[in-house]
């Protein structure tokens, strides 16, 4: 056997995320839920049936197709998305979420469809307009600006701003006030994702969770209408997971609204107000969390016969032979 | 001064003959005794001006460029003479006195043979370098200028020549025009073929060059100073060892082959242990480059070395000259290619080595010796540009230290037309470059017909942004 | 030969014209590659059109003011002509087609279709160009010698010539140095790292590509005057060797760093200049001819400009750190 | 599955020598006080230890930057290791080439660039067999059992390929070798909930072919009911380590890295 | 006058800038050759004004490396030249002779034969005649030839294109149809011949003309393995060189060629030899070099002072300007010079004083005929008055 280690005193185990884990007291909320409230109450209406219409919609995409060669990735018949909800796409993989949201962010051009943003036409957009509109995108494979230092990746995200043209940068009294107002607020969504201590590093150096919550924060900066997440908190630590739902949901309270893509049913039954599925490219499934997620179809095609099985029991193993244990 | 005239009546040859003699003689001895003083006009079979003679001659020939012989002609001014025309047409008078003469023949022998005039006027000034040697043509078509005047002078003074001339150039570009448009018909297989040749080659090179960026992610700057080396090499095997051709091509190939080798272990291998990035290794196959270079200007010299010192016979395929070692080389081209594509496309280590361009991390990860990989590349590739230094060098006539500097600029161009990292798009992209190129200069000048293989590659780029044989790749 | 002046030629290099055009083209180039990825393997084009730019307008008698705008509006046009349809090209086709860009400019200046307004491959002579420059020098007419160096005042390779270019450099390196610091400046690393990304943040990556494209190329045309006054205007001079050397001096002073071009440059031509004059004052003929010595000169260059980059891989100037993320 | 009753058997970091429940005899691979790291003078590594014994699967969890990715590559001979050792069989493999580690059999899926995008899925399982050609047909049927999508799409470009196809290439790809020790970095990261099952009960199944298995984790609950034995990684040192179980239902555990947002939302459904 | 120039000096610098590199460096060795020769003779006269003249040299190789151009020229000027000699080709003299001059030192080329250089600047001198007399000769030696379709074939260059201009223009005086090449040129970089000579051989020439340095072998060989007769060409300057090397036996035989100047002598040629420790293979422009030099040096000593502007002044004297005693040494010449006569140097090119422009104001073309080995043999030469408009 090895020697003994030591644990040199200064380092106390995560101390970091200490901070965040705690929640708010039983019983009480962290913030106000006016938006919330709305959505839930507006969504309890709503039919659960795929294309449905919604009260208040903010983004309304038609006869969405994209091909790929032979194979249909996307084709939406009809898809609202209501203004500050909290709406989740899932499905499995290669359903063609990411393609559509490409599509919407004009990342993508598709073979067929329209598609309006707070009553704008968005069709052939370009990516910089659409964000520029307060449609606001992540990627699943992260893009970080790798030599640039967190914090820079971070002010990138903040809206144009006039030290951001050419002439004008050259007097700095013309952005260093805002440039400060960003900073500030890239600092706090920084503390926020556990990223403050790497503020200063290049994020090249991020980990591969790391990079996502930067991603994310990133996205943030701009105050979008519409944020869309594609699957945000893929290798996020469960623990950070848990505190940053409530910042999502926080969100939705400053006029957000929020579309993403997550394989991770708990936090979709948590904070989502509306669950879209889609599945070869189509929407098959549309309701509340509740439903859709018992709907044997989706249960059949994307959650799994083992969902709710403790993996470690020897049932799941198709094994003649279980002998251990 | 000595004036000596004679006068000789026509269709007298026999006295003719006597007098030239006599006249030689007379001026033999005249330059013999008192060489620098001027002599008498004499005809002369060749005349060379000196400070001391001037010239009149010209070659008396027909339309169809047959010469016309023993015709007679006289010249008259300062001095005066006859001369007959030799077999080959010539004639030549050589004068003493400057001054302006006038050439003579028969107006019968003119009208016979269809030419333009039966006079010219010529003025000599020996010490003039335009005017010493007058060439007098009798089959050169009459001036527009001196239509009007006394039946045409052949060759004009050079008093009016300014003018006259430059009608004539006018003239000449204007029938120049049509010819070149009558010899693209001509010239259309034959540059067609020599496109081809030359694409072929291009294609031996950029598939090396290729071949390292596919599985390295660099641009070689130094790939031109391998193709170099390679016809060196042979130089070397030919011309200083005497070997015959195909061990001095082997000879080249295996140095080129061994200075991939060589220059994967003591520069690549350690800046990819370094992590250097590919731009900073670009820069360090700039410095190679250069080293590389003049260390061939330094052993070799600035000048074109053959390596075969014979020209081979030519022969007709249809409308196409070409010769033997010609479609040799195409042949060996086509070979190597081909079978280095299907080394990429159908073996375990061609596959490996895209799998080394992907992602090197993953690749060792998968098992691959990615060190081993990357060597085999270097050598493959190095060999192949040494192959085809080899191939160009006879092609081309000759190789020199900087022809592969020279062809790097199309290699490039070749391989990202085809879409960088893929190996059919190389030779694709290549043959592209070589026909183009060449037929370009059926249309626009030769010396900008390099422009249009590159506004070729320019303007495919715009249209398929990842060149031919690219595959875009997806984003988010 | 004596040591001094082996000496003094070689810092010469320091302060030369040409050191200084160099600056000036890589400074360009920074802002192309170092700042906003673009690599543009054809700032000698850039180079060649400012310096036709400035030489024509001059031979055909327009004032200095105007021939220096000319200069910089055919860049501008250039950069305009070549980003419109290249900028949404990936990084290594984007360097090829300017590499085949400013060979083309290139090819066309010097063919002898051109030769009326370009001079074709012979190029326009000093005399056509240069007079004028000259003639706005203040300082007095004959040479002056400070510390090391004697040069005629005022005609070609003048002092006069040697202060205007090292003005313009400190021009713009201080311009640089702001551009870099500012906002504008951190969405042009933004690109450079993942245009993609900076596109989803909102920024119109197209424009500040162009704005870099024209920036950078009105620096390599500024400097493709100040190479072109001290000799002549010949094509070839201008050809893809000087794109290669401008590479060159970018990275070897470091991307992204703002004395890197100044540094780069004058440490190149330095020590090519002092690794010929050494050989050539210390090699004696017998051993080697002297042509020779020529081109072990340029051999001794190539190897230390590979060493450099070997031992130091992120230029003088450089990060080390950066090197670790390829982009 | 909550049953949390027996919290002792849980290791703080100062007492982690003490394995309990750890199978005796010889370790299979053992990593010895790493200490690794990207950057001259910046360690990510400070001395993290980790012991494999045959036959088992043991996971890793920590926080985001942890360093459970580097690790795993210093295991790999992916990130240069300063000091510390590395067994494998016996056998010093300290800082060995990692083609030379799957030549001994032991495979890995890295957690980010983890495919080859310009091949097509064949090509990148052809890769994955790169050593041994010849078993391709079989391991290729077997693969494609798990994951059925591979075999419809194999001549697709991976770089093409969907999120949660990709992980599934890079999967296979790492199966194709058959190896012995099995090294997984976040397998389940992108994959739809049924196909993440599916991913876990296919490394309980190599397991129980005889394949060990050190696998990395962020769905940490999941990860942590298939393994035998887990650690926690914490700023590049060992937390906590103990059997699966015992980790999963530790209180201490649970609040700083697995949070509870399972029960929660279980609650919420009652 | 300005500058440090001016002042009165004994010391006698020779600058020497020589394509040493590049597609004319084989036109280096009898150039330097005579520079050591020349030197050598003039100090073993005594030297300028009683002092050894010293040399520096630079390799300025070819117009597409201005950067060597200047950096040469730069290395040269540093060490405060009395007088340079060089460089060889128009192309670089265009590229450099601005910062020579203009620092009133006196330059003066063997080689650089640009018709446009006539009177280019009072400090610019050269040994060789300009084009517009090459091209007359060479342009008259094809016409009398018989060819009546001719082909040109030359690069892109001050020189190529200039003396093509003058072939042209004089064998279309003499009635020779240009078939091909009259406003077209090639990269001298070029390599691969193969559209040019297709587009030559469909033109149907009689004989081809070739103005180009060390492409021409190439050239030749793509001519002939093009099935093009290449016994009909005619050379100039820049390529009438030995080709016994590179081509086979008799591929040339019958070809002509013209080289300014006269051909050395036997005598001159071993000297050089000697003076170079190396065979030289040719021996262009070794004569113009040694003169030039030589020239200068009696420049120096007529004005008694080794300074720019004194030579400069000096130079059309000692040629003979002035009339004056004949002399064909150094020491023959500084003698006369020595008991104050006036001089005219007679050296081994035979060219006349310097006129007005600065070229000899008469000179020698010789026309030399290749054999069956392809060595280019000296046929005849001609003589006469340089033109000075
Ligand atoms: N450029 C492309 N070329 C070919 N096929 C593509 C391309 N892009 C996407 N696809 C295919 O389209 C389908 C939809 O892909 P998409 O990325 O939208 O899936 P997804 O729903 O996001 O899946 P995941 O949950 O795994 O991320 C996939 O099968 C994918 O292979
Ligand atoms: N290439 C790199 N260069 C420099 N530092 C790096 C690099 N990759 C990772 N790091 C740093 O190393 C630390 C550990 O990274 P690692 O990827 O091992 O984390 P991880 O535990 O796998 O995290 P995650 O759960 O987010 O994947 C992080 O702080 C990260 O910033
Ligand atoms: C040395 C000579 C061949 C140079 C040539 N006469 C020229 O002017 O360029
Ligand atoms: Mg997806
Ligand atoms: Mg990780």
């Amino acid at each position: 056997m090895r020697e003994i280690k030591e644990v040199k005193p200064e380092v106390k185990p995560f101390q970091d995320l200490a901070k965040w884990a705690t929640k708010a007291p039983e019983g009480e909320k962290l913030i106000s839920t006016a938006y919330g409230d709305k959505v839930t109450k507006d969504l309890k209406f709503v039919d659960n049936k795929p294309g449905v219409h919604k009260p208040d919609p903010i983004l309304v995409a038609d006869h969405v197709t994209r091909k790929f060669g032979g194979m249909t990735a996307v084709d939406v018949e009809h898809f609202e998305i209501e203004r500050h909800g909290i709406t989740a796409l899932i499905g499995p993989n290669g359903a063609g979420k990411t393609t559509f949201f490409n599509l919407m962010t004009g990342f993508d051009t598709p073979n067929t469809g329209e598609w309006r943003f707070d009553g704008r036409d968005m069709a052939h957009m370009q990516p910089e307009k659409v964000a520029r509109m307060g449609m606001v995108r992540t990627f699943q494979l992260t893009k970080v600006m790798s030599r640039l230092t967190v914090l820079d990746n971070m002010l990138l995200g903040a809206p144009v701003q006039p030290g951001e043209g050419m002439f004008r940068s050259l007097i700095p009294g013309l952005w260093k006030k805002q440039e400060q107002e960003n900073v500030e607020k890239a600092e706090a969504l920084l503390e926020r994702f556990l990223l403050i201590k790497k503020k200063d590093d290049f994020a090249g150096s991020l980990s591969g969770g790391q990079r996502k919550l930067l991603e994310m924060a990133r996205a943030l900066m701009r105050d979008p209408k519409l944020v869309m997440l594609d699957e945000p908190m893929a290798g996020v630590n469960p623990a950070l997971k848990q505190s940053l739902l409530d910042h999502i949901m926080s969100l939705r309270e400053e006029g957000t609204t929020v579309l993403f893509v997550e394989h991770d049913i708990n936090m979709v039954r948590h904070i989502a107000d509306w669950v879209t599925v889609m599945a070869e490219g189509k929407i098959v499934a549309e309701g509340q969390p509740k439903s859709v997620m018992n709907d044997p179809a989706v249960i059949d095609a994307y959650l799994g016969a083992h969902a709710n099985i403790d993996l470690g029991d020897d049932s799941v193993l198709d094994l003649k032979e279980s002998e251990e244990h | 001064m000595t004036a000596v005239t004679l006068s000789v009546r026509r269709h007298r040859l026999g006295l003719l003959l006597i007098s030239a003699i006599f006249a030689l003689l007379m001026a033999l001895c005249i330059s013999l005794t008192s060489p620098g003083r001027a002599f008498a006009a004499e005809a002369v079979p060749t005349c060379n001006p000196t400070a001391t003679n001037g010239c009149v001659n010209g070659i008396l020939q027909d339309a169809n460029k047959q010469p016309i012989a023993n015709v007679e002609l006289k010249l008259s001014g300062k001095e005066s003479a006859t001369a007959t025309t030799d077999a080959q047409g010539n004639w030549a008078f050589s004068v003493s006195a400057d001054g302006k003469y006038t050439v003579t023949m028969d107006e019968s022998v003119a009208k016979q043979y269809g030419l333009k005039a039966a006079t010219a006027q010529v003025e000599i000034e020996k010490n003039s370098f335009d005017k010493a040697r007058q060439v007098v043509r009798f089959d050169k078509p009459a001036p527009a200028a001196a239509t009007s005047g006394s039946g045409g002078s052949g060759a004009s003074s050079s008093g009016k020549t300014s003018t006259s001339a430059n009608t004539n150039s006018d003239a000449a570009t204007t029938t120049n025009g049509s010819a070149i448009g009558a010899n693209i018909g001509k010239r259309v297989w034959q540059q067609l073929f020599s496109g081809i040749i030359f694409g072929l080659m291009l294609g031996l090179m950029s598939v090396g060059m290729n071949l390292v960026y596919g599985t390295t992610g660099l641009s070689s700057f130094s790939h031109g100073e391998q193709v170099s080396l390679g016809g060196l090499m042979a130089y070397v095997g030919t011309q200083v060892l005497h070997w015959p051709l195909i061990p001095s091509a082997i000879f080249a190939v295996l140095i080129g082959a061994l200075t991939g080798w060589i220059q994967n272990e003591i520069i690549w291998a350690p800046l990819r242990r370094k992590r250097v990035g590919t731009m900073q290794q670009m820069i360090v196959t700039i410095g190679l480059s250069m080293a590389l270079q003049y260390t061939f200007q330094f052993f070799f010299g600035g000048d074109i070395k053959g390596i075969t010192k014979s020209v081979s016979a030519s022969f007709n395929i249809g409308p196409v000259t070409t010769d033997a070692p010609t479609l040799i080389a195409a042949t060996i081209a086509i070979i190597v290619i081909v079978g280095v594509s299907l080394f990429l496309y159908r073996t375990r280590l061609g596959r490996a080595t895209r799998a080394v361009s992907d992602n090197a991390a993953l690749a060792a990860a998968s098992g691959i010796n990615v060190e081993q990989v990357v060597r085999i590349v270097w050598i493959l590739s190095c060999g192949m540009a040494a192959l085809s230094g080899v191939l160009l060098g006879i092609y081309l006539n000759g190789i020199s230290w900087n022809t592969g500097a020279t062809l790097l600029l199309l290699m490039f161009a070749a391989v990202t037309l085809g879409g960088l990292g893929t190996a059919n798009g190389a030779l694709v992209g290549s043959l592209i470059i070589g026909i183009v190129a060449d037929m370009s200069s059926l249309i626009i000048p030769n010396d900008m017909r390099y422009a249009s293989a590159l506004a070729i590659l320019i303007i495919v780029l715009l249209i398929r942004p990842q060149g031919l044989f690219g595959k875009q790749q997806r984003v988010g | 030969m004596d040591f001094l002046t082996i000496i003094s030629d070689t810092l010469g290099e320091l302060i030369a014209p040409t050191t200084a055009a160099y600056v000036l083209a890589a400074i360009g180039l920074n802002i192309h590659f170092g700042m906003t990825g673009l690599m543009n393997m054809g700032q000698a084009g850039f180079m060649l059109l400012g310096a036709y730019g400035f030489a024509v307008t001059q031979s055909m008698g327009a004032n200095l003011f105007a021939s220096v705008c000319a200069a910089i509006a055919l860049a501008v046009i250039y950069a305009l002509l070549l980003g419109i349809p290249t900028l949404k090209l990936g990084p290594d086709y984007l360097a090829m087609v300017t590499l085949a860009a400013a060979e083309i400019i290139r090819i066309i200046g010097r063919s002898t279709a051109m030769t009326k307004i370009t001079g074709g491959s012979a190029g326009i002579s000093p005399q056509d160009f240069t007079t004028q420059f000259e003639g706005t020098s203040p300082l007095p007419n004959g040479a002056t010698t400070f510390l090391l160096w004697t040069y005629n005042n005022n005609i070609a390779n003048s002092w006069w010539l040697r202060i205007v270019a090292w003005i313009l450099v400190a021009v713009a390196a201080l311009l640089c140095w702001r551009w870099f610091h500012s906002p504008w400046g951190r969405v042009l690393k933004g690109i450079r790292e993942d245009e993609n990304a900076i596109r989803s943040l909102g920024k119109n990556v197209t424009t500040y590509k162009m704005q870099a494209l024209i920036l950078g190329g009105i620096f390599g045309a500024l400097g493709g005057i100040i190479f072109v006054l001290p000799r002549s205007v010949q094509p070839d001079s201008l050809g893809r060797a000087v794109t290669f050397y401008t590479w060159t001096i970018l990275l070897l002073g470091g991307a992204a760093t703002i004395f890197g071009p100044i540094l780069g440059s004058c440490l190149l031509w330095v020590l090519l200049t002092f690794v010929k004059e050494v050989m050539r004052g210390a090699i004696p003929d017998t051993v080697i001819s002297s042509n020779q010595v020529e081109s072990l000169g340029w051999v001794i260059v190539g190897v230390a400009l590979m060493c450099l980059v070997i031992f130091r891989p992120q230029g003088l100037l450089g990060d080390r750190k950066e090197l670790a993320f390829d982009a | 599955m909550t049953d949390n009753e027996d919290t002792s058997t849980v290791d703080t970091c100062p007492r982690s020598e003490i394995h309990v429940g750890e199978p005796a005899g010889e370790p299979l691979l053992d990593a010895v006080d790493l200490v690794a790291g990207y950057l001259p003078g910046v360690n990510i590594l400070n001395g993290a230890s980790l012991t494999l014994h045959k036959g088992e699967i043991v996971g890793i969890i920590g926080p985001n930057g942890a360093g459970k990715s580097t690790l795993l590559k210093s295991l790999f001979g992916l990130v240069h290791i300063h000091s510390g050792k590395l067994i494998f069989k016996g056998n010093d493999i300290t800082n060995l080439r990692a083609d030379k580690l799957v030549s001994l059999g032991v495979g890995f899926v890295p957690q980010t660039e983890n495919v080859f995008p310009s091949l097509t899925i064949a090509e990148n399982l052809h890769m994955g067999a790169y050593q041994a050609p010849k078993k391709f047909n079989e391991r290729f049927d077997y693969v494609c059992s798990i994951f059925p999508k591979l075999e419809q799409r194999k001549d697709q470009l991976a770089g093409s390929l969907s999120g949660g196809e990709r992980q599934m290439v890079a999967m296979a790809r790492a199966l194709m070798m058959n190896p012995s020790v099995l090294l997984l970095d976040e397998p389940s990261a992108g994959l739809s909930p049924m196909l993440q099952d599916e991913t876990f009960i296919r490394v309980r199944q190599v397991n129980k072919a005889g394949v060990s298995v050190i696998i990395v984790e962020q769905n940490a609950r999941r990860c942590l009911q298939i393994c035998d034995r887990g650690y926690v990684l914490d700023q590049g040192r060992n937390a906590y380590s103990g059997r699966g179980r015992d980790l999963l239902n530790d209180p201490k555990v649970i609040s700083l890295y697995l949070g509870n947002l399972e029960q929660e939302v279980a609650e919420e459904g009652r | 006058d300005s500058g440090a120039s001016a002042k009165k000096t004994d010391t006698f610098v020779l600058g020497g800038l020589w394509p040493e590199t590049g597609s004319l460096a084989y036109l280096a060795p009898p150039e330097l050759a005579a520079e050591k020769l020349a030197v050598s003779d003039i100090n073993a006269a005594g030297g300028v004004l009683g002092k050894d003249i010293t040399t520096t040299d630079a390799d300025t190789s070819d117009a597409d490396h201005a950067d060597q151009n200047s950096s040469a020229t730069q290395s040269v000027m540093s060490k405060n030249p009395s007088f340079v000699i060089g460089p060889a080709s128009s192309a670089v003299v265009k590229n450099v002779y601005k910062t020579i001059t203009s620092a009133n030192v006196p330059m003066l080329s063997m080689g650089a034969t640009s018709s446009d250089f006539s009177g280019l600047s009072p400090y610019f001198f050269r040994t060789v005649p300009p084009d517009s007399v090459q091209g007359a000769v060479l342009g008259q030696v094809i016409a009398q030839d018989g060819v009546k379709n001719l082909a040109v074939a030359v690069f892109n260059d001050e020189y190529g294109t200039g003396l093509r201009d003058t072939i042209v223009k004089t064998v279309e005086g003499a009635g020779v149809n240009v078939v091909y090449g009259a406003d077209s040129a090639f990269d001298p970089t070029e390599t691969n011949f193969s559209s040019i000579v297709t587009a030559i051989k469909a033109s149907n020439p009689d004989a081809i003309a070739i103005v180009a340095f060390d492409q021409t072998k190439s050239l030749v060989k793509e001519l002939a393995s093009q099935g093009v007769d290449t016994h009909k060409l005619y050379f100039v300057d820049g390529n009438t060189a030995d080709y016994s090397k590179d081509l086979d036996a008799g591929l040339l035989e019958g070809a002509k060629g013209t080289i300014p100047g006269v051909m050395a002598s036997d005598e001159f040629q071993k000297k050089l030899v000697k003076a170079y420790g190396k065979d030289i293979s040719t021996f262009t422009y070794g004569a113009e070099t040694y003169d030039g030099i030589i020239l200068a040096a009696l420049a120096a000593q007529k004005g008694g002072s080794a300074d720019g502007a004194t030579i400069q002044k000096n130079m059309a004297a000692v040629s003979g300007a002035n009339g004056g005693t004949k002399c064909s040494t150094y020491k023959d010449c500084v003698a006369a010079l020595k008991s104050g006569k006036e001089i005219t140097y007679k050296g081994l090119t035979g060219i006349g004083p310097f006129n007005k422009n600065n070229d000899p104001s008469s000179a020698n073309i010789g026309v030399y005929v290749f054999d069956d080995q392809n060595v280019p043999k000296f046929d005849h030469t001609q003589e006469g008055k340089v033109p000075t408009d």
